[in-house]
């Protein structure tokens, strides 16, 4: 199959648009959220126009077709991250964020003896790469139970410092959360060392997999992770939901986070005993819709097969790195090879500040994110309070990357005297 | 009309006359299971003699597919080993995941195939197998003693 | 103006449809979601369509104008409230049972000292007619904090039992969650003592509004409560989404629940600090386009007139319990006369089960819910384990309650014999 | 371009000739502002003579806009007093919020018009605004102490 950008892009409303004056959208911020296929989006709308009901809770039809919808789209994520245990893995959050930190508040109502309790001497690992949603659920969990946090450093040229794994990763680590994909260098992280360490000292492995899920081919299985999140609206679904998948036998395990309606099993005034998982961990009238636009989402990814969407981001990453070392005083935060990484690039260009340079690629019609990008650490560690960065995805093409080129090029010149 | 695929006649019949209704004071596990989207809760209790179901009783409150249901398996169950019991549970399984596709297989459910026409309510499956479920968490654990 | 509900049906995409081999779609189940207005299922998909971006964190036409779009939503929940602080006020979640695990989370994140800092002494008081979700967050933060839970209990004809108010709200007493209308019952409650002897005492009051806020015009000064919480879908609005209001200062004080992105101030390895409220309680990429469509669902009802939609729901309710009242073997289940009572009626039939007849008037096209409503210890209290529920809304009318009227009575000839 | 309605020439003199940058080591108050969005900070500090600003100094690191904005704040404050400063921050308040609408009162703001053009980039309002929030914020702490 050819795989056709400038096709996919007739399947996105959005640059049906223009912005700035009539300019065409080179959207590069796919990063921060992705663009929505038409089929998506009518797949949330048609939801509220021909199904809406309580799912789970009504004996009539309207209720019936709701659930399967919202089944079904469990089902499609179950499938889509190939979930060993079928669709009871998958749990739908608000977004990533609340699905970490789902896990560190579950592990923090752990009772004493429940393997998620966590007490002083024991040790939870993170990166310094972390976007902050998979660093401070933690540093707070730490806090509370007393348990250490610990780290793996960043080198120079963006990847994980895994020389010290054995003591990092020591016999008293309960917890491992990591990014599989950095939000900011682009790196993509090896994970088989890693959990394979983890899993000898009887550590749970978590995977912040919000810049994976999105571009790549999962399977959860052959990851051997424990635990693993993403979000839908980066993934080409809706804003309002996210997953968090677990391996049956430790969702079980582990205690529930939110309370009310739907967790139950049972309840008296005093008190209350859970559902079975996946239910357990619903609490409440769920996002429904959204669910079901994630479904439609991940069907077109599917389509396109995930293997080729990972292809174009590739070559599409290449071209780009190579066209932007060649500017003049630009530096690049992150590999400059395309060893492991994916098709997120940050920069800083002269002395000009990103956000003076985000704007005036706007001026052009270019989206770039400018800032610490949620990784504030990272950004002290690599010594770039902040920079710009271009994120690609599969409606993204040469176009775009000259486009981006050009700008910082005529950016120097606008800004020349900095 | 459709409804009457679900009303089978003889669920109703079940449902005003409950069969081994009232818990037998001996027996050898006994568990309370409850569907807590509707309320409705089922206690079941075993008796074994040797590898032989002895006595089923129940007691418990609900609707009358999940009441019918208890009801009809006790009249099949009892009197079997726990091998045809088994046999029994998972054929009554596959017929209520059928989605109406399936009629049931008379020679091994007799009366129970009424709950074909259940199997097209995906909202009442579950209260169809409320005391299947009781009876496998109650067969293992009188097992297991 | 004339209100129509037959006008307003035309706006509901939903009632487009048919049910059960095209039987009219008689909707009785508003109190668990209401259906949706075109005009906020557009707004919805609008945003994705043409302004989709992440809020707040881009330089970029698109991000503005999705900050614009979100905050816009954020603005308008404010004014439809009466929101005394303005938007501030206003912090988005998933629905009204985060709304009340954010609240009962962060009091239990308090350190000593701290205003909502929890301990053993202090009382955390509910009532029997809670939701799950007003339960039994409350129960494992008195679990958690050594706190104790106290209650009103409810009367037999559906009312809270105030008549030991001052020994119940103690001086001991540090929070009181009620909810504004029973989701079962239909009673509304009489909030200007209890908050007044609240206040009294120094606790706080938070209102759990999910049925009051759909249906009634809302001055949250008037009601001088604390923190009040509502869920968008049930307010004409999307799925994955619902509004926590606070005071002001009192948010200001109240410490986060979610950490992440964008609710953060600083960030370091081992430490962070928090955003100005709202931003602090608002943890990762929000659900934007759900903010835009629950804007769009308040306006279509601002349009209305929130004093007509209560007057119809008023005069309908009072013409179907008339009809209810001369069926023969009908038990309601709470008030059976229009003092303080909303458009919520439960009930029973004979011995016929509530699933059974739920069942039967599904085959009608009749949408009624069954159960315990998520109140299980309410059906306790009423000696009712189950009940049907029907609730009524802004496109209700005479037909609806005729046609659940004759549907019971011709369940009661299926079911004759029982 | 429009973009030069928000990079106009004298904002961007400021940023390259920044004044009274550099923190004066005695002073009344000082305080430092973030923006958490972007990662600008800014630390200011105050000397006051009676009510009158006598010395307004300050570091940090940002944008154009910010950078440019404190800079132009303190050469318009110093010499002034703390009611005349107030009257001075609520003007550049109000012109930020204009959307604009608004092309600033001169008599008062002085270059400080050149914003005009930024308040109507609402992303780069709060760059334009975070030394005048920590202006307010270290006027309070010097008249407290
Ligand atoms: C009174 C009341 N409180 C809380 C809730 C919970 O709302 P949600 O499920 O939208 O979180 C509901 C509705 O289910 C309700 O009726
Ligand atoms: C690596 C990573 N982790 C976590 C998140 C948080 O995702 P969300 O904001 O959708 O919760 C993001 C995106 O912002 C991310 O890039």
């Amino acid at each position: 199959m050819s795989f056709s950008a400038a096709a996919i892009r007739k399947d996105f409303p959005i640059f049906g648009r223009t912005v700035r004056d009539g300019k065409r959208l080179v959207y590069l911020d796919s990063g921060a959220t992705s663009q929505k296929p038409l089929s998506a989006i009518e797949a949330e709308s048609d939801f509220y126009k021909f199904h809406n009901a309580a799912a789970h809770r009504g004996v009539y039809q309207l209720a019936e077709e709701a659930t399967d919808a919202y089944e079904g789209g469990r089902a499609i994520v179950a499938d889509f991250l190939m979930a060993p245990g079928g669709a009871d893995e998958i749990i739908f959050t608000k977004n990533a964020t609340e699905s970490l930190n789902l896990l560190a508040y579950a592990m923090g109502n752990a009772p004493a003896g429940n393997r998620f309790a966590l007490k002083t001497g024991d040790r939870i690992v993170v990166s310094e790469m972390e976007h902050h949603a998979n660093l401070i659920p933690w540093q707070q969990l730490a806090v509370r139970t007393g348990a250490e946090l610990a780290w793996f450093g960043v080198t120079q040229d963006g990847r994980l410092d895994l020389s010290a794994i054995d003591q990092i990763i020591s016999a008293q680590t309960k917890v491992v959360a990591l990014t599989h994909q950095s939000n900011v260098l682009g790196t993509i992280n090896p994970l088989a060392h890693i959990v394979a360490r983890a899993h000898e000292v009887g550590a749970v492995v978590i995977l912040d997999a919000c810049q994976s899920v999105p571009h790549m081919a999962i399977d959860i299985g052959a990851l051997d992770v424990d635990f693993l999140v993403f979000s839908g609206h980066k993934t080409l679904g809706p804003t309002g939901i996210g997953v968090l998948w677990g391996r049956l036998k430790l969702l079980d395990e582990l205690p529930p986070f939110l309370f009310g309606g739907s967790m139950i099993e049972s309840v008296t005034m005093t008190y209350a005993t859970w559902a079975p998982v996946p239910q357990k961990f619903e609490a409440g009238v769920p996002n429904m819709a959204q669910a079901v636009g994630l479904g439609a989402a991940l069907n077109y990814l599917t389509k396109l097969g995930m293997e080729n969407v990972f292809a174009h981001e590739l070559s599409l990453t290449g071209y780009l790195l190579e066209k932007m070392m060649s500017i003049p005083n630009i530096r690049l935060i992150g590999p400059t090879d395309m060893n492991s990484r994916g098709g997120t690039v940050s920069f800083t260009v002269n002395d000009i500040h990103p956000h003076d340079l985000g704007q005036f690629l706007d001026s052009q019609g270019i989206a770039v994110r400018t800032g610490h990008h949620c990784a504030w650490p990272l950004a002290q560690r690599m010594n770039v309070p902040a920079s710009t960065r271009a994120s690609l995805y599969l409606y993204n093409d040469e176009y775009d990357c000259d486009a981006l080129v050009n700008g910082i090029m005529e950016a120097q010149k606008y800004f020349g005297a900095l | 009309m459709q409804l009457d695929s679900l009303y089978q006649e003889v669920i109703l019949d079940h449902y005003k006359h409950p069969q081994h209704k009232g818990l037998n004071p001996t027996f050898d596990a006994q568990v309370s299971h409850v569907n807590a989207s509707c309320g409705d809760e089922i206690t079941l209790n075993i008796k074994l003699e040797n590898d032989v179901i002895e006595s089923l009783t129940w007691d418990g409150q609900g609707c009358s597919i999940s009441q019918a249901s208890v009801s009809m398996m006790t009249d099949l169950l009892i009197g079997k080993t726990l091998h045809q019991a088994s046999v029994i549970v998972k054929s009554f399984s596959e017929l209520m995941a059928s989605k109406g596709t399936s009629t049931g297989d008379a020679l091994i459910l007799e009366d129970a195939i009424a709950f074909s026409g259940v199997s097209k309510f995906p909202g009442r499956i579950k209260c169809s197998l409320l005391g299947w479920m009781a009876f496998k968490d109650v067969s293992i654990q009188a097992q297991s003693q």
